[in-house]
């Protein structure tokens, strides 16, 4: 009865921070394997959203979520879900990177062993491979013991998606991962998520216009009106960058582009 | 944008709550249990006397019989305010000062020092501080003003006493201070003292202001230094060079004589001053409240 | 226990004990010292009172154990009051009281074990000698503020009195025959050794504190002079032949009936056996 | 023009500042150094081996300080055993379960800023009416050291909750998108990035409990014996301090031989605890994989 194509979908998703609505009636789908960019300006709610795809408004006790989004036709909303399982199903990378205060390689073996790895050279294993995905392995293999927070900025965005990788997500939040990143950083993790097309269901909420082109398979555009997010259209990107349906995408898009 | 608010998880693990309430529950408990205790040893003097004497009554007299006896408190907690309040007005600024020499202004090496001799005066018990007081600080007061043991000798005890608390604890607040708060100021071009008002002073404020109340607290409630220094006279001092007696002080010279009545009186003192204390402590609760913070 | 990480299966077995190290230790101390839980005494004194006393008892108390195996005797302290109260109570078996038993007290039994007497004391510079009675109520009461008045250099009198309560205080009183509303003091102060450190640091001060300490910090050096009263020298010789007029029983005092073992220890401490304790103390022996 | 007087004027009070800071610093160690010259004066002639580890004699005038060694450190022990499980515990509560203003977290935090202004004293006698007396512990190293954990108790939860404070929300953050439990994201995370600051706060409690005095006199008592267990009555340094420099004649400088021992065992033991703080924190963050 559900189409198989289909890994997340929320449906008539509103946000309200302290009684204050944040993000009104928003319906999204995310197909498995494919990069949905979600576009839009700042203040419509695109984050807040992305945060709720794996539960983490839950730490925000003034935050009011009202709808309903499913995970492989599970619904993840519910009371009495097992919020741990699926943060480690749905992973998270945010703008500015957050390393854990730990050294290089406890960052990716502390979450396994906690996700119940059992065998330490498992999770060095699995460790390693991470790293290798990422590209990281080779800078940092000589020194996994020191502080992550020694590594530059790029590197330090490698390591969050690498540890959200090792954990083997089904679908991968990207909240804007490249913005505080320089131009060379910012193309090798673009290049990542790239690389990643097909085997993870991405979501990436970015600002940068060319980025979303070159990415995404399907595109999302968030709009607000009184302060209030919504999803203005969505679609695939061939069809939304080339032919946007509503005059406020088309308005948006070319806005940008000029 | 979610907010990075790391409160309430929604859905928290329920065993470590339960640990957490239930350990905190006995820290309450440990509250309720001594203001009990305090409140059935001043019943009796209470009941007896009614809360007004412990105004009105010109003096302190408890152990003259009958009739005779006075009970006034005022001056008692003059000296109590007094002192305390010198202290905490000395002991904050030097607290704060101490911890941007330790942080920003002194060598980093010296810093470290700076925090070592402070936690050893820290353990120093206050008996010895009192003993220093008494032989070396009130002498040198009475070359100035005589009789030397004074409101003023007990206020520089009481700021050596409580100077630790201040200076370490600002100094734990100052070091909150994001590197990249500071690093922004420094990018914009401010100096220290810029740094020092628009992004330090903001965001340890919480913290600096623990640190002063938690030093109150230790000064309101600080006996034998006082005791040893500040002469212990019963009377609302005129000047700093005056002897005073706290609350203190006189339940620590009179309790271990005092019989009946007189030991109850002595209690009302205790309770007179947890009053105090919850008063300077829902002030500084308000203060915290206030608009600019955090 | 929460300070430490949760152990860890089969991950950083070298951090885990690092960790655990010093809660071992700490384990270890306290079984060992509980362990010496088992050792039980045949028989426990336990005393608890006034200050002053307090050094004396526990060196009797020492010697007693010594003689007497078997027998523990634990001495606490914290004011005469407290002693009384708690040989009333039973928290202790006898009380340690530094004075006279008031009427009130009388059906508590008291026994002596030494006399300490009380002196007047003034800083060692301070060229006056002797201070007749009238004197001293005058001062006392803030009638004569200078010492020029009595004799003495151009400075205001430092009066130093001690707290309510002390039997100390309340020996002076009685003697001069004061009333404690009445008296203007300049300082007041606890302990007698308080006293003597005041006294010293001021060269205008006048106090009054237990002849012991006192004759035994002048010998040593401390800057204090102990002055007669009413022409009789504040020392031991007066005080153990009677002829000084401010003198204080230090008691033991009990609430009858005696508990087991306590009148051979009453005995022992007030015997002739522990006077060469009492005379270290700086108090005088009672007479036999 | 107006911009660079600003800045000339920014620059005198950076100066000024930067004076009153080595003011302030100089007459803090300045005072330090004269009290702590002052013991070293006094004592110092009396400190040997000896003095550690004999027994005192004729009330504490010779002889050395063992028994009473002994006896801080088991209170000390007891203090500590008691008081920071519950501290850490309160503390963690406040800090991560109660953010707000109003409910049960800030009457929690009121009561124990006003709990750290009853006087010591007043912690002694209700020490010894409640331990002492009425659980039956008598005068005892256990009744000393639990109302010692009762009076280090608010220092160490404020101390702790500013430190748990203090930590970037977004470690908790990261630890909670990886779908850490709450429980290993404090204990591996949140714990050991504050554990300087847990440090500062464990010193500032040893510190007090260490120099207290009055409500040691009548919980823990005045037998100066070698303890036997933890029910028996043991003297601590700062209650020996004080019965040699108060009631015993001629006991000053024994007095100060003892508060040099004290003092150089709180430097020990913050020494120890700074270190173990930052060996632990170290432990985690460099463990390679």
């Amino acid at each position: 009865m559900t189409d198989p194509d289909l890994c997340l979908e929320a449906c008539d998703l509103s946000v309200r921070y302290g009684g204050r609505p944040a993000v009104s009636g928003v319906g999204l789908q995310a197909r498995r394997g494919r990069i949905l960019a979600i576009v839009g300006p700042s203040g419509c709610g695109k984050s807040t959203v992305l945060a709720c795809f794996n539960r983490l408004h839950d730490l925000n006790p003034a935050c009011d979520l009202r709808g309903s989004i499913r995970l492989d036709g599970q619904e993840i909303l519910r009371s009495g879900l097992d919020v741990l399982a699926l943060r480690r199903r749905v992973g998270l990378i945010v703008q500015r990177p957050n390393p854990l205060p730990l050294s290089i390689g406890r960052n990716l073996t502390f979450p396994l062993r906690h996700h119940g790895m059992g065998r330490r050279a498992d999770r060095q294993d699995a460790a390693r491979q991470a790293m290798q995905r990422v590209g990281l392995w080779e800078e940092v293999k000589d020194r996994l013991g020191r502080p992550a927070s020694e590594l530059s900025g790029g590197q330090q965005q490698r390591l969050c998606l690498a540890r959200a990788l090792v954990l083997e997500p089904e679908v991968l939040l990207l909240d804007e991962p490249c913005s505080a990143l320089d131009p060379l950083a910012s193309a090798v993790v673009e290049e990542l998520v790239a690389s990643l097309r097909g085997s993870v269901t991405i979501l990436i909420v970015t600002h940068n216009l060319a980025q979303a082109r070159r990415l995404a398979d399907d595109v999302a555009v968030f709009w607000n009106r009184d302060g209030v997010g919504y999803l203005e259209e969505q679609g695939s990107a061939d069809a939304v960058f080339a032919a946007p349906r509503s005059p406020i995408t088309a308005a948006y898009l070319a806005g940008a582009r000029g | 944008m979610l907010k990075p608010s790391s409160s309430f998880h929604r859905h928290p693990d329920r065993p470590l709550l339960w640990t957490l309430r239930l350990l905190s529950a006995v820290a309450a408990l440990i509250v309720a249990l001594i203001l009990l205790f305090v409140l059935r040893e001043a019943w009796p003097a209470l009941h007896q006397l009614g809360p007004l004497r412990f105004l009105h009554d010109p003096g302190w007299h408890p152990a003259a019989g009958g009739a005779d006896a006075q009970y006034g408190l005022l001056p008692m907690l003059a000296g109590t305010l007094l002192s305390s309040g010198g202290a905490v007005l000395l002991a904050a600024p030097l607290g704060l000062g101490s911890a941007l020499f330790a942080t920003s202004y002194g060598p980093p090496r010296l810093g470290g020092l700076h925090r070592q001799l402070l936690q050893v005066l820290g353990g120093i018990p206050s008996v010895v501080v009192g003993f220093w007081g008494l032989v070396v600080l009130t002498p040198l007061i009475r070359q100035w003003h005589p009789p030397g043991q004074s409101l003023l000798a007990g206020i520089l005890c009481l700021t050596v006493m409580i100077l630790p608390t201040t200076a370490l604890l600002s100094e734990q607040a100052v070091r909150e201070v994001p590197a990249e708060s500071l690093q922004a100021a420094a990018a914009l071009g401010l100096s220290r003292r810029a740094t020092l008002e628009g992004v330090v002073l903001p965001v340890a404020r919480g913290g600096l202001l623990s640190a002063v109340i938690l030093a109150s607290g230790r000064a309101l409630g600080e006996t034998m230094a006082v005791l040893m220094v500040a002469g212990n006279v019963i009377q609302v001092p005129a000047a700093v060079f005056d002897p005073v007696r706290t609350l203190t002080a006189n339940i620590a010279l009179e309790l271990g004589y005092a019989l009946d009545l007189h030991r109850a009186v002595l209690f009302v003192g205790g309770l007179v001053l947890m009053g105090v204390v919850a008063v300077v402590m829902a002030l500084a609760a308000s203060l915290q409240r206030s608009p600019g913070h955090g | 226990m929460a300070l430490h990480p949760k152990p860890v299966p089969a991950h950083g077995a070298r951090r885990r004990r690092r960790s655990v190290i010093p809660w071992t230790v700490a384990g270890l101390a306290v079984m060992s010292a509980l362990g010496g839980c088992g050792r039980t005494s045949d028989l426990k004194l336990s005393l608890s009172g006034s200050s002053t006393v307090a050094p004396l008892a526990a060196e009797i108390a020492k010697r007693y154990e010594a003689s007497h195996p078997g027998t523990r005797v634990d001495v606490q302290t914290g004011g005469s009051s407290r002693g009384i109260a708690d040989a009333r109570t039973g928290t202790a078996q006898i009380g340690l009281v530094s004075r006279a038993l008031k009427p009130e007290e009388a059906n508590l039994q008291a026994t002596t074990i030494a006399i300490d007497g009380i002196a007047l004391i003034v800083n060692a510079a301070n060229p006056v000698r002797s201070l007749s009675d009238g004197q001293i109520r005058s001062i006392y009461t803030g009638s004569l503020t200078n010492w020029r008045q009595v004799g003495g250099a151009d400075a205001a009198i430092t009066v130093v009195t001690k707290a309510e309560g002390r039997s100390t205080l309340e020996l002076f009183l009685e003697h001069f025959r004061l009333d404690n509303r009445r008296i203007r003091a300049s300082v007041v102060i606890g302990d007698n050794q308080q006293g003597i450190l005041t006294v010293a640091a001021d060269p205008h001060a006048l106090g009054y504190v237990s002849i012991g300490t006192a004759s035994q910090e002048a010998d040593a050096g401390t800057a204090i002079r102990l002055l007669p009263l009413a022409g009789i020298a504040p020392s031991l010789e007066n005080v153990r032949s009677g002829r000084y007029p401010l003198s204080r029983p230090l008691n033991l005092v009990i609430q009858p009936p005696a508990a087991a073992g306590v009148p051979p220890f009453l005995a022992y401490a007030s015997s002739s056996e522990v006077n060469d304790l009492v005379e270290a103390q700086f108090f005088v022996p009672p007479a036999p | 023009m107006a911009s660079s007087g600003a800045a000339c004027f920014d620059r005198a009070i950076d100066t000024a500042l930067a004076l009153l800071a080595w003011l302030v610093a100089l007459l803090v160690v300045g005072t330090i150094g004269w009290i702590v010259a002052d013991l070293l004066r006094q004592g110092l002639p009396r400190l040997s081996w000896a003095f550690l580890v004999e027994l005192p004699i004729d009330a504490g005038r010779s002889g050395g300080i063992r028994p009473i060694l002994i006896s801080t450190l088991l209170i000390l022990g007891v203090c500590l055993a008691v008081s920071v499980p519950i501290g850490l515990a309160t503390a963690l509560f406040l800090a991560e379960f109660q953010r707000g203003h109003r409910g049960f977290g800030p009457l929690v935090r009121y009561s124990l800023d006003t709990l750290a202004g009853v006087p010591s004293i007043v912690f002694g006698l209700f020490g010894n009416a409640f331990f002492s007396i009425t659980l039956g512990l008598g005068f005892s190293i256990l009744s000393g050291g639990l109302t010692l954990a009762c009076m280090v108790l608010p220092l160490l939860i404020r101390s702790m909750e500013t430190a748990l404070r203090a930590v970037p929300a977004e470690h908790r953050l990261a630890a909670a998108a990886l779908g850490l439990p709450q429980r290993v994201s404090l204990l591996h995370i949140v714990l050991p990035a504050a554990a300087p600051g847990l440090a500062v706060g464990l010193i500032l409690g040893i510190g007090r409990a260490l120099a207290e005095t009055a409500a040691l006199l009548f919980t823990s008592g005045y037998v100066d014996r070698l303890p036997g267990s933890l029910l028996d009555s043991g003297r601590a340094l700062s209650v020996h301090i004080f019965d040699l420099a108060m009631n015993v004649p001629g006991g000053a400088s024994q007095a100060a031989a003892t508060a040099l021992v004290l003092v150089a065992l709180v430097l020990l033991i913050n020494g120890f605890t700074g270190w173990a703080a930052q060996r632990w924190l170290g432990s985690l963050s460099s463990a390679a994989l």
